[in-house]
């Protein structure tokens, strides 16, 4: 176990990764030399050089293209996207190849890259540092996605990816990047896909939350104890696969549930869920589903602290939804 | 593949050691399997008409392009090809009964009836899967190669793209990030002059395509793709340097898509009779029987008894696959993921579920 | 009034546009001398010449940036892709650009560009000539998302589209392109945005249907009432803006409802939907929120007949609804 | 602005009438633009470490060709920059306070506070919205181009981008369009050496950048980017083939950024003190004050009030700003639509209710 930031744990999930596997190696612009812009990647281009921590040209379309190509020919490459708003010259390559490889051959071209990508606001960076677009890849068939949020899950999550058979968009919360720390297993930790994790037990309203949200919901639970309302929180770590199980447990349990995520609302992952809850938890629900979510505008820039859902809203929402009926 | 064994000396070819020219003793079958790609061209341009497969798009015009390409590559160089690349597959060893599996979407088809015809993916000839969007395939074959040079594996990777590709994103990103690693690729683009109704000219001012390798730092050369010993010495140079470590090539093949870009397409709404009557008379296969009858390697009726041949092979390939089961309803909810999460266990359950009728998730 | 099928109505409105406002052009692949792959454009080319109806090269990257250009200088361009699976190499364009240059600007550049693409599956058209996802348009702020399911409804959404100042992604149904013929209003006929359609009134179920689902779903609706369900079959024809309260009237009125459409089911549509309904309709519903979707897996080639909802699943839902409780 | 009218006669430049030449009465005012960037650089760095703005992007280096591109176009070309287009914008008449307010996020900023800095847009220039992806003004300035075609206009459009952003999808696309419709096109590249870390080197492998252009068929032309004369005439050149109709031409640049890629950035991780030394030697500020010395246009004395005026005008624009009220939280409404539509009013009013605290959709 040591101690370490959310960001430093992604940096030894990606050396744990290296040195265990000669076929392991990241792509990426500006990761070798520089470290990564978020230094993720500091330290790797010393211990395992060019031919293994490959600084591209500016090409997100190349990146993913040749991480594709790659991974045909049977290497694992971890593909870094500087900030998830531009991973979109590579949209192509990721909902129309990568998403689709494995099925369109009839398994015969298996296609395993892990993208990783910071994203989320909360750092000032107006609209183009600061997007929260899962819902993009969880739309698209073939694809897993991945949201840890903290240390610990950051490097289990990223280990079970990189060891994982199909491809994984990794995304990675920036705002707490720093912000969170915590003990983390040495070694080979990994972290199942597909299963939530328990933040906070409680019985009166089920709050679901994942990356950088999980801090302010847990913080939502905090100031709702004190008005006697014990939240139940869960972070479902992976949205495809979903462990939906512990999802409607929980609702079944609570009767009541509220989603929170930073991306705008419209057909965002917590329209998902609540689709899930209304066709499956339906008879358990005593209360309208609740939805505290960014807002449908692109990401501002002075006025983000108004933008992103926080404890307060958090707990705003959980109460109308414990008071209603 | 690229055999340099010693042939009996002929007195119209001068003897050689050329590593680069097609050997002699490979005429003949590269012949055959220009025909073969021609017969089944036909063929199924017929059969969709009769609604016997929902869809083709033939090569015809591009097989000594693709035959002489696949003759100077390895078994063990990897593939990436668009929808229109048969006659590499071919060439490399798909069987004739896979390919109609495939353009049947049978329950035989490599492919899981999955893909439309055309598209294939074949493995075992590292002809990788083939998808529609343009251009996909030219990021991947530079990865592909930047992979094998960390293996240090002695091979090269071939990007196959028509004259429209070289407008894709896919393009300037594959040939740059090629340049920049200086992998063994080569990037083989049939210029067939047409992409649908866009002629050549109006695709991009550039007086030629290959000349777009020198904004990336490493050549480009033009062929007559219409001759199969002219693309196999410039893919065997091509490759030679690559594997010695001299990097990329790119090479335009010079062709003309004489048939209509689909099933779908009619290309008498754009392009005029006699450019196609021009082209007509600049057809591969003729040149190349023009070759072997002068040649003596094959008269008429060889000839005759090749296209017969490959009639008949074709014929019974296409009996054989008609035979074949369609694809088992099921197979839908396979390969989506190397195994199924629970959400898609769910939504198979549902569709097997005999209470209710097929057709979308419920 | 005309009889016109769907493609004929959409190419009636281009024509009715490029007549009545001379800044309205076209751009896109195969689309002068060919006519469009689909006939759409057929007819413009030697109506309108060269310089307003424009052939590309084979960039969807180029054919939006530069209507976006066009777009900024004060033209108004409806840009054609051709197949909407064709769309991702422009993606980058739409969702950064696009959705965000009106609010990036603070109002100072406005940038109205209609993009038009067929989509959906019924052709036989395998992974790439048959998806749908609109999903990814309604997620993103900024855009407006309109699919019709009628010959009127083509021309008049389409005419609605380009006097609009806002992007539009406009969604043709091709699998109905011919399918579908109706009496179509001559001359600058316009049906506003955010406006639902009733396709049909009943007060058991609601079912909610856009597109190529629209016929299939008043196909259930007629076996439905053989069974003595009366079912109300509404066609939201934008998805953004939508209208909520058309869609709210009715299940507060049926108390039940499905959502169907052809899209893969994760964070599609149907979600959003569902969500909404089990926020602001809780207390109306009697029953849990059906959705019928296409699967989670791309889309197959020689099964696509099972991959899409059609008739009978979708009634098979409806009476679920109505039976539960 | 690119004012010809003839000027006194000076003994050290021959009197002359080349179009192309920055009129010498431009050569102050040319300095004067180049010196008030610098000052801004160096005060908002400052500003940035004191938390006073959120970040900034110097452009120091660039300015020679910034301000001589700005001379050499005319008010109602259009400008498609990208973050570091600093000194265009106000060489062609941004004032300074709309900048800093920009810098700000204030409440008179005119991209409303919803921007990062330096992503400006001045609509009254003809300075088009910024942002931070790359190249993608690219193709929108060829749009543009093409639009002034239609309507007849007599003007050029002027992409900017940096080394990096010849990798860029859009710059395939953009080039290639503007190939294909001889668009009255200017394409900017400011080889500033480097894209954040990686060095010009190793993002192409072509020797320069200005080459690439003969792969879309129209004329590429190297510059020295620190002389301000040397980058109007091209500029000038360009503009002039353009609106008579001749088609685009790309323009390299060749500068340095002298500073960080932004305040987030620390060059010392990637490059070395001695290139860095290297190119302050060649800072274009100090070539335009040597040529400005030397033809007594200046003496030291008139540079330095030169300096000190530039660094008062800034620090009045700064305090300027710094009194402006910040955002008023209910902007984050407008300007996604026209018109808002009855979701985003609805998500507005809950925000807007005094019954609930602010932050996000509930
Ligand atoms: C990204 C993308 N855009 C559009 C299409 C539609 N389309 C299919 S083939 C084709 C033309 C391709 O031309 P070319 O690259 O010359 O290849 P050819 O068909 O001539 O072999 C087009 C536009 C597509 N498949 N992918
Ligand atoms: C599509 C995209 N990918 C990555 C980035 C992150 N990024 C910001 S600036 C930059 C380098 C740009 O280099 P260049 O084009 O030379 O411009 P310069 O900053 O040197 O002026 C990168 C990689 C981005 N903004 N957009
Ligand atoms: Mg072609
Ligand atoms: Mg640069």
């Amino acid at each position: 176990m040591t101690e370490l930031t959310l960001v430093q744990a992604v940096n030894r999930g990606l050396a744990e990764a290296m040195r265990s596997d000669p076929d392991v190696l990241i792509l990426g612009e500006d990761i070798g030399v520089n470290g990564g812009v978020f230094r993720a990647t500091e330290g790797l281009f010393k211990e395992f050089g060019e031919s293994r921590v490959i600084d591209t040209p500016l090409s997100e379309t190349g990146i993913v293209g040749t991480a594709i190509g790659m991974a045909l020919y049977g290497l694992k490459p971890i593909a870094e996207i500087q900030f998830l708003d531009f991973i979109y010259p590579a949209f192509d390559q990721i909902v129309s190849e990568l998403a689709k490889m494995r099925y369109r051959s009839g398994g015969q071209f298996p296609c395993h890259v892990v993208i990783r990508a910071p994203y989320g606001g909360g750092i000032k960076g107006g609209l183009y540092h600061s997007q929260s677009t899962e819902a993009y890849f969880c739309h698209t068939a073939g694809l897993k996605v991945a949201i840890p949020s903290t240390p610990a899950d950051a490097k289990g999550l990223l280990l079970t990816a990189v060891h994982d058979e199909d491809p994984v968009i990794f995304l990675e919360p920036k705002r707490i990047y720093r912000a969170v720390t915590g003990e983390v297993p040495d070694g080979d930790h990994r972290v199942p896909f597909g299963s939530a994790r328990v933040v906070r037990e409680g019985s009166d309203v089920s709050l679901f939350a994942y990356g950088a949200m999980v801090p302010p919901t847990v913080e939502a639970a905090d100031l709702l104890v004190k008005e006697g309302i014990r939240a139940e929180v869960i972070d479902p770590r992976t949205l495809v696969p979903l462990d939906e199980a512990a999802i409607l447990a929980s609702v079944e349990k609570t009767g009541r549930a509220v989603v929170v995520h930073e991306a705008a609302r419209c057909c965002g992952f917590g329209g998902e869920l609540a689709a899930i809850l209304a066709e499956k938890a339906f008879y358990s629900l005593k209360a309208p589903i609740g939805r505290v979510t960014g807002y449908d505008t692109p990401f501002p820039y002075a006025l983000e602290h108004l933008y992103l859902p926080n404890a307060e809203t958090i707990a705003h929402a959980a109460r109308s939804a414990v008071q209603a009926s | 593949m690229a055999s340099t064994a010693s042939v009996a000396p002929d007195p119209q070819v001068p003897p050689t050691t050329d590593p680069f020219d097609l050997p002699k003793d490979q005429l003949l079958p590269a012949y055959r399997w220009m025909v073969l790609s021609r017969a089944i061209d036909e063929r199924c341009l017929a059969l969709q008409r009769q609604g016997r497969i929902g869809f083709y798009a033939p090569l015809m015009g591009q097989e000594a392009a693709q035959v002489g390409c696949a003759l100077a590559v390895r078994p063990d160089d990897w593939m990436f090809p668009a929808y229109r690349e048969l006659a590499v597959a071919l060439t490399r060893g798909a069987s004739l009964t896979s390919v109609l599996d495939q353009l049947m979407g049978n329950s035989s088809d490599l492919t899981k009836g999955r893909q439309m015809p055309n598209h294939f993916a074949f493995a075992d000839q590292h002809y990788v899967s083939a998808s529609s969007p343009i251009g996909t395939q030219i990021t991947q074959a530079v990865g592909a190669a930047m992979a094998a040079q960390r293996r240090k594996d002695p091979i090269v990777t071939v990007a196959f793209f028509g004259d429209g590709a070289t407008s894709s994103n896919d393009f300037h990103a594959g040939m740059n990030f090629a340049g920049v690693f200086r992998t063994p690729t080569i990037f083989l683009c049939q210029n067939n002059q047409w992409a649908i109704s866009l002629p050549r000219a109006k695709q991009t001012r550039s007086k030629t395509l290959a000349e777009k390798a020198d904004a990336y730092g490493f050549p480009g050369v033009v062929v007559d793709g219409t001759d199969v010993r002219a693309v196999y010495r410039a893919v065997a140079e091509a490759r030679q340097r690559a594997v010695r470590g001299d990097g990329p090539t790119m090479i335009e093949a010079q062709v003309y898509r004489l048939g209509p870009h689909s099933t779908s397409d009619d290309p008498k709404r754009y392009r005029s009779d006699e450019e196609v009557a021009h082209w007509k008379e600049r057809d591969p296969l003729t040149r190349l029987r023009g070759e072997l009858l002068a040649a003596g390697a094959v008269d008429a009726a060889g000839d005759q008894k090749i296209w017969e041949d490959a009639r008949a092979q074709v014929a019974a390939a296409i009996a054989e696959s008609e035979r074949i089961a369609p694809m088992a309803p099921d197979s839908m909810f396979g390969d989506v993921f190397s195994v199924p999460t629970p959400q898609l266990e769910e939504e198979q359950r549902s569709f097997d579920a005999s209470d209710r009728p097929h057709g979308g998730a419920p």
